[in-house]
């Protein structure tokens, strides 16, 4: 939000050259690059209405090592990962990976905006697999809202009680047998950030 | 293993002049580096080039040897391109008789359009047979070698 | 003057070629009449010290047949260099390899473990092999050294002369001595016959279409062979067109197709992989897997196209063993 | 193998090398110094030297003095392409008294610089191809080029504006030309267009003088509704087969008075009229504009009763006094000879349907600009007045730029000519419609004389210009303002935010792409082609309209996409080009035929089946095979192929490719 | 063919009807299908975006699991997969494993480390690329005894479906359902929001957001004249449907209609009973016009 007296311009000093790279080696793909800013993704995108900068402008900013901007945006964490931006942007820029990246960067340097529950969902979500193998959306909304605004479970039970009464809601989390194998699994790999998404 | 990191392969090449050999020149004016170990010799058709060519830089010391001719349909001369297909697929059951890994005589099809695929196509070439190692082929004594001055050691010895 | 000075020796070799000597008939006695034989193992006796004996260079002619295998044979080979003015590689095996020359095909390890212990008619539950050295009662005795590989005997010596063929034709052969005697030698280096293909010697080269494209390969016991007509275009491996005319085509007349005994022309410097493409080259397919197809049925391209000549092409012998 | 004699051809070489630094295109990844020296110590090398620029006049003269100076016989230089320079040091060879083929080049630049990232590895790679020439130059042999003559005509592929300017070109310099043209009229895509940027003439207006002058000048033959099915033979001497397809009318007879379309037995037009874009229908028997050239009726033979059915009351044929309709015309195989070609054979539009966000097909009132080009076309089938398809006229319309160009799905390139075409349709559009029009472009490309000032011209129309790649064009509504309209999704780049515009109409500028049959074209004649279909040029700067054939011309967009100026100048050069050739009077032939050693040759015919060109035969005489020197291409495959060496190619002697071989292995 | 059958966790939870439906189905139209055993969550979305690695490794291990359940024998085990996040995620992760070796290499370690092995020899299917191009629209029209005649459904395809892995249909504007229920009788709308993003989780982590997205897509459906929504994914179907009241409420305007999956659709024309579809779970009952029978 614009706030008068505050300064608009960014002065070579505080741009960090080496973002775009660290960025392309957290894809794999050095896409963004290719941008040619036409707007496609932002214009595609159905949430970007809501962004504070629309992808288009993020891809600029990451480009040009606006680090701090791009880290704080709440851009990724609107994005709803639909992927219509990566099938039709025409220059093959992966966006959508491209945010992803972003939010695992964003949570390892614990800069992410706090009123976005996402963290909290993957944290959750993270944790019930690591227990069962399996997730329970019963539960995760729960401890969703739970741990981000538990007004809303209140207004969110009557949903609840009707998916129970439906028998759509397992309150049992189903758990799957060789749990030893899949936490060796998980254990085994080198998770490439999200660090605070288990911890 | 510890070799592998400093050796270097040596790739003769053959390329047809019109759609290869001007794609390779392609590749240079767009500047797409590969890797230097390629060295390219240039023939009008790749129906001009003998297998014998291929097997002399073998045992000249190449560790492999790439062959680039027009896509099929292509060819200046009509098809000078498939009569060295033909030769190659029997060439490389000889390899495969002789102990040589056919992953060392490489036949691609590049297009004069088609410097990107000079530029893949050698270092992928280049790639593998780092992998492969030396070819070292087997190296028979020559005349007047170890054998003949043995010889005459003997030969005085008996004397 | 003196007679010239002649010698004959047989190395590994099935003695075919020393067979073709005799089947100069009563010419051989001409032969007899104008040289001086003085070294001739297979006929007479001569020993290794018989030829120590000899001055260095006195013997003017020596034809020799046969590859090198094992340590005895190329220290002979290195001997009669010494003592010979003009050496003959005589014979296919001799001139590249040979039929023996296929044994670069195998390992030594392999060729050993195979003759002396997996072969049919071996018993050998012991596993004995061969040694160098043995103790007997009276001393030791010494086998001459299995080597690692096959070559032809320039791979071995320096050679002034090639006879080709398997054996050498007899024609070929009263020919060189001819030479030898008249003192008319060409360059060294040459291999005493035509520099032409055996096609242009065929009887059969008229039936040869124009534009022949190979469909298919038949060995000769698949097929009635037609008489008349070129074999290749009843789709056998008949090597005429990349091997050495001067034998008069015998296996053609024999209505068998050329086996390449001779050789190449002068100017093939691998003869295995020049008949292949002539082949190849002539095969009428332009799909891949046609062509494989095709390629499959040379069941041994080795064997089929370097039966003569595996130590003398570029390869020399399997690598990577 | 020693055993089989190897002697060289030619006695003591004195070879003298030349390393070009092309200025620091070559010095930047190669150490030409070190080359230089390590080329002195090369057998038979007596001179080695490096100049900053060996192809300037300096350089070649350098050569010259050298080979006086040094009695050298041998010439080596490595700098760029052979097929760069290498007649160029061939002629400063020549000029200094020794044989042409006296000469190698080693291609250090486009093989060595500029492929290649280490300075050290460079110099390496580049020291071994100097290796190889020198080894192979030693053998090189005195050879000479043939001479053959120049058939003095000219074909010309495609009747488009590029054809049309080529013809006229040559036919004024007395040449004869035969034009072939695939559609039954002339004229191409400019004949469909109303105007042209940036100065709004009247294409007709410049278009149709030049199309009645192909059809009256003396030195043009014009075989519309014809297509070059063969071509055999190689520059000065082509022999090409014209398939003309039958149009069932007579030519020389119809007069174009159309009296046959009027009564033809179909009362009512039905089938689309392709030139118009399907914007409105035509008869069976047609002729596609009133200035078609030539001015003949054409039949359809899938929808013409009698053709399609075999029954008719034939009221046409009737209706003609000058009897040239004949329902039994039969396809004609022609066969003509050419010294020169011309290729002018265009592009086609980009089909937008390979969008389906843009709603083509799906939305009545999106059109492609050819389309829009048809209807704001005095003579197009709403007689120039802008109207939907319900006849009602737009409010708003959006041209949204770069359909089928800059995009990785359909295509890379820039299609160069939408910009402005579109810039003159949104000022065409609001000149008759008086709609808002919107432009959506990616970036604005306005590179050509009096271009920009034309998109000054428009910012100040009042024009809309968005900057933003329309992702969608769709009929959902979410405001009140939006129901009934095509709304443009957007984003407003430069202002940020995305936008949502309703239209009434969607002009779609499609891009350009080539012939769908561009690739059985370059087949026949010879040329290559980008992965785009693009007839590929000799050099996209100094050979921009010759082809890697000999005698084979490009003009216009079949060698890429290009606005009619540019088209007009590069057909203007293609038919100098031809000229020049013809003019000569002779062509050279490079040396590299293919011959036979008679005293090796054992007549085993192999070789025979090899050649593509019939030229080698046996004689039954000699027993030997005979080459055709005049026939032989010199690509040497029944060099490779021969079992005995007995045949051999100039300029690649098996022992020259040995030695070569030999130098770039074992160079140290 | 048997093929290897990943629910997933929405199927067992909020979107059971469609897992029973869909089972129901190809029972019906004889297509033999096995649970993978031991299956585990896919590395959805959630987890997608912030731990790539650990999500690829839990899409693997589902991979390996049919590898060694399907016993591949030259031919590739194909899984079938219902849900539209798991057939992303699934699609992504076998992708990768072809085609990057880094991944690849990465992945095989740590599979192996579990003791389990994935060679590639997995293709994992969306059960409408099934139906349209393995059956055939001329096997599901035998079957249909109940045509839909008349029945005026807007197929909605969701995102993940046909983006971006997905090569069946056509990306923006697919046509696999839309063919699948015609074929059974019924009548689908052509409108642009086939593919159009319902919200996905956001309906749970930015509800005013997520609703609005599902809203817009309900409303155009019920604009141009549907009578049902068909839906291929749990999570659409659950947005569609379960916040209608909540939507009322917020943007002041009904869009009730009923939101059903697919398969039970195909269930109801193939005369399959309620219960069988799972029909009595929906928020919004739904039930074939009489008209239309």
């Amino acid at each position: 939000m614009y706030e008068w007296g505050r300064r608009r311009i960014k002065y070579e000093s505080e741009l960090d050259p080496a973002f775009c790279q660290t960025l392309i080696e957290k894809t794999g793909n050095d896409s963004i690059r290719n941008c040619i800013q036409c707007g496609t993704c932002s214009s595609t995108c159905p949430v970007s209405l809501y962004m504070d900068f629309t992808p288009r402008r993020l891809v600029a900013m990451a480009r040009e090592g606006f680090h701090d901007e791009v880290l704080h945006s709440f851009t990724p964490w609107i994005c709803a990962s639909c992927y219509s931006c990566t099938v039709e942007c025409p220059k093959e820029v992966k966006i959508t990976e491209t945010m992803y990246a972003i939010k695992q960067m964003a949570m390892d340097k614990g800069v992410h905006p706090a009123r976005f529950p996402v963290p909290v969902l993957a944290r959750e979500f993270y944790h019930q697999v690591k227990a069962n193998g399996r997730t329970n959306e019963g539960r995760l909304i729960t401890q969703l809202f739970l741990k981000t605004n538990p007004f809303k479970l209140i207004k969110q039970s009557k949903i609840g009680m009707k998916l129970f009464f439906s028998g759509r809601l397992d309150v049992i989390p189903q758990k799957i047998k060789n749990i030893t194998q899949l936490r060796t699994l998980l254990k085994a790999v080198n998770g490439n950030g999200g660090g605070r998404a288990h911890s | 293993m510890s070799d592998a990191a400093a050796f270097e392969p040596r790739i003769v090449a053959f390329f047809c002049n019109w759609c290869t050999y001007t794609a390779a020149d392609l590749t240079g004016v767009s500047r797409m580096a590969y890797e230097p170990n390629v060295r390219v010799i240039r023939v009008m058709c790749s129906g001009r080039i003998d297998p014998e060519f291929i097997l002399a830089a073998l045992r000249e010391g190449a560790d492999g040897v790439l062959i680039g001719g027009c896509h099929p349909g292509d060819c200046h001369y009509i098809e000078g391109n498939y009569k060295m297909l033909r030769r190659y697929r029997l060439l490389l059951k000889y390899l495969r008789a002789m102990g040589v890994d056919e992953r060392r005589v490489r036949l691609e099809w590049i297009a004069a359009s088609e410097g990107d695929k000079v530029q893949r196509v050698v270092n992928e070439l280049t790639w593998t047979i780092r992998e492969l190692g030396p070819l070292a082929l087997p190296v028979m004594p020559q005349p007047e070698g170890a054998g003949a001055s043995e010889e005459s050691a003997l030969a005085e010895a008996n004397a | 003057m003196s007679k010239p000075k002649a010698g004959f020796n047989w190395f590994a070799s099935c003695g075919g070629c020393e067979e073709a000597v005799v089947d100069l008939h009563e010419a051989i006695l001409d032969v007899v009449a104008a040289v001086d034989i003085v070294f001739w193992p297979c006929a007479m006796d001569f020993k290794k010290d018989d030829v120590r004996a000899m001055r260095d260079g006195e013997m003017d002619v020596c034809f020799i047949n046969g590859a090198i295998r094992t340590s005895e044979e190329e220290e002979i080979a290195h001997l009669l260099r010494r003592k010979t003015k003009i050496v003959i590689a005589f014979g296919s095996c001799s001139h590249m390899g040979g039929i023996p020359g296929l044994g670069n095909l195998f390992t030594r390890d392999e060729i050993l473990e195979h003759d002396f212990t997996q072969s049919f008619s071996v018993v050998n539950p012991e596993k004995t092999y061969p040694q160098e050295v043995t103790k007997v009662p009276e001393g030791e005795v010494e086998l001459p050294r299995f080597l690692d590989y096959v070559r032809s005997l320039n791979q071995v010596i320096d050679v002034d002369y090639y006879l080709p063929g398997c054996p050498p034709p007899v024609a070929l052969l009263r020919n060189a001595v001819q030479a030898v005697l008249s003192g008319e030698l060409p360059p060294r280096g040459t291999v005493l016959a035509p520099d032409k293909a055996l096609c242009q010697e065929c009887p059969r080269l008229d039936s040869k279409p124009d534009d022949l494209a190979i469909t298919e390969f038949k060995r000769p016991q698949e097929i009635i062979i037609d008489e008349e007509k070129c074999l290749l275009a009843q789709g056998l491996l008949c090597l005429g067109p990349a091997t050495r005319s001067g034998c008069g085509a015998p296996c053609v007349n024999g209505n068998m197709p050329c086996t390449g005994c001779l050789g190449p022309t002068s100017r093939v410097k691998d003869y295995g992989l020049s008949t292949m493409t002539v082949f190849a080259s002539l095969f009428e397919s332009k799909d891949e897997k046609e062509i494989d197809e095709l390629v499959d049925k040379i069941v041994d391209p080795v064997g089929s196209f370097n039966r003569y000549s595996l130590p003398s092409t570029f390869l020399h012998r399997k690598a990577n063993v | 193998m020693s055993n089989n004699g190897n002697g060289r051809t030619n006695g003591s070489p004195r070879i003298g090398v030349y390393i070009c630094h092309c200025g620091i295109n070559i010095a930047a990844k190669v150490d030409v110094e070190r080359v230089t020296r390590f080329a002195e110590t090369l057998p038979g090398v007596v001179v080695s030297k490096e100049y900053k620029f060996m192809c300037s006049d300096p350089g070649q003269e350098l050569i010259q003095k050298d080979i006086r100076e040094h009695d050298l016989n041998r010439i080596v230089v490595a700098s760029c392409s052979p097929l760069m320079h290498e007649e160029t040091f061939r002629k400063a060879t020549a000029n200094a008294g020794l044989n042409p083929f006296y000469f190698q080049m080693a291609n250090i630049r486009e093989h060595v610089s500029w492929v290649t990232k280490d300075k050290d590895l460079g110099t390496e790679k580049a020291k071994a191809l100097v290796a190889g020439a020198v080894r192979r130059v030693s053998l090189h042999q005195a050879l000479e080029k043939k001479r053959v003559d120049v058939h003095p005509d000219v074909l010309i592929v495609g009747g488009g504006i590029a054809g049309i300017h080529a013809a006229l070109t040559i036919a004024n310099s007395g040449r004869k030309v035969l034009l072939v043209e695939r559609e039954p009229t002339i004229g191409g895509h400019m004949a469909m267009f109303d105007k042209t940027f940036p100065t709004l003439d009247c294409a007709a207006c410049i278009l149709t003088p030049k199309m009645s002058q192909v059809k009256d000048h003396p030195n043009i033959t014009l075989w519309s509704y014809s297509e070059v099915t063969k071509v055999d033979g190689f520059a000065g001497n082509f022999t090409i087969q014209v398939t003309r397809k039958p149009r069932y009318v007579n030519e020389d007879e119809c007069v174009g008075c159309m009296l046959c379309i009027d009564s033809c037995v179909y009362k009512q037009a039905r089938v689309d009229d392709e030139f118009n874009q399907g914007l409105s229908k035509r008869k069976p028997i047609y002729i596609p504009f009133p200035q078609a050239t030539p001015p003949v009726v054409v039949i359809d033979p899938e929808t013409c009763m009698q053709l399609s059915k075999g029954k008719c009351k034939q009221l046409c044929a009737e209706a003609c006094e000058k009897h040239a309709i004949d329902f039994n015309q039969k396809e004609e195989v022609i066969e003509v000879q050419a010294g020169a070609i011309i290729l002018a054979t265009g592009f086609k539009t980009f089909n937008p349907m390979r969008i389906p966000e843009y709603g083509y097909g799906r939305y009545l009132n999106v059109y492609t600009s050819l389309e829009v080009e048809r209807l704001v076309n005095a003579s197009g089938p709403t007689g120039g007045e802008v109207v939907l398809r319900d006849g009602s006229k737009p409010k708003s319309i959006a041209i949204i730029h770069c359909v089928g160009s800059r995009d990785h799905k359909t295509n890379k390139y820039c299609s160069r000519v939408c910009c402005m075409y579109s810039l003159k349709l949104a000022h065409l559009m609001k000149e008759r419609s008086n709609a808002e029009v919107y432009n959506f472009y990616i970036d604005m490309r306005t590179p050509g004389k009096g271009y920009e000032e034309f998109y000054d011209k428009l910012l100040e129309e009042g024009t809309h210009f968005i900057r933003g790649r329309v992702a969608e064009v769709t009929d959902w509504a979410l405001t009140d303002a939006e129901e009934g309209k095509m709304i443009v999704r957007v984003e407003d780049t430069l202002v940020g935010m995305p936008r949502r515009i309703p239209v009434d109409m969607v002009i779609l500028s499609v891009g350009l792409e080539a012939q769908p049959d561009a690739d059985d074209v370059r087949r026949l004649f010879g040329v290559s082609c980008s992965k785009q279909g693009w007839f590929t040029e000799r050099h996209p700067k100094l050979a921009p309209v010759s082809t890697a054939t000999d005698g084979v011309f490009l003009a216009g967009a079949c060698q890429g996409p290009k606005d009619i100026p540019d088209t007009v100048a590069q057909a203007g050069a293609a038919a100098a080009e031809a000229l020049a050739m013809i003019d000569k009077g002779f062509v050279e032939l490079e040396p590299n035929t293919a011959f036979i050693d008679e005293e090796v040759c054992s007549g085993c015919k192999s070789c025979i089946p090899m050649c593509p060109y019939t030229a080698i035969k046996r004689d039954d005489e000699k027993k030997v095979a005979v080459i055709n020197e005049a026939l032989c291409k010199g690509c040497g495959t029944c060099v490779a192929t021969c079992p005995s060496g007995a045949a051999q190619q100039n300029l690649f002697l098996d022992e020259q490719i040995y030695e070569e071989i030999e130098g770039v292995l074992n160079y140290v | 063919m048997t093929y290897l059958y990943y629910p997933g966790c929405s199927l067992k939870g909020t979107g059971k009807a469609y897992d029973e439906s869909l089972l129901a189905v190809m029972k019906k139209l004889g297509v033999e299908q096995q649970e993978i055993d031991d299956w585990n969550c896919c590395g959805a979305t959630a987890y997608m975006a912030v731990d790539q690695d650990r999500a690829y490794a839990l899409a693997s291990r589902n991979l390996a699991l049919a590898e060694a359940q399907g016993r591949p024998n030259g031919k590739p085990v194909e899984v079938l997969t219902p849900c539209n996040a798991c057939y992303l995620v699934l699609l992504k992760a076998q992708k990768r494993l072809e085609e990057d070796a880094l991944g690849k290499r990465k992945l095989a370690g740590a599979l192996e480390s579990a003791g389990l092995n994935y060679e590639g020899k997995v293709s994992v299917r969306h059960p409408l690329d099934i139906f349209v191009n393995e059956l055939g629209l001329d096997a599901l029209k035998e079957k249909t005894v109940n045509p839909l005649n008349g029945l005026k459904v807007a197929c909605y395809y969701g995102c993940q479906i046909v983006r971006p892995y997905s090569t069946f249909d056509d990306q923006y504007d697919p046509v696999a359902m839309d063919q699948v229920l015609e074929a059974m009788g019924a009548e689908t709308l052509k409108w642009p929001l086939k593919t159009r993003c319902c919200g996905g989780s956001m309906t749970g982590t930015i509800p005013e957001v997520g609703m609005r997205l599902s809203f817009i897509i309900l409303k155009e459906a019920k604009k141009r004249g549907a009578d049902v929504i068909a839906t291929a994914c749990p999570l659409c179907q659950f947005n569609l449907e379960c916040y209608q009241n909540e939507m009322r409420e917020e943007f002041g305007e009904a869009v009730d209609i009923p939101v059903v999956y697919f398969s039970q659709l195909m269930g109801k024309a193939m005369g399959l009973s309620d219960r069988e579809l799972g029909m009595q779970r929906l928020f919004v009952p739904f039930a074939v016009p009489a008209a239309s029978k």
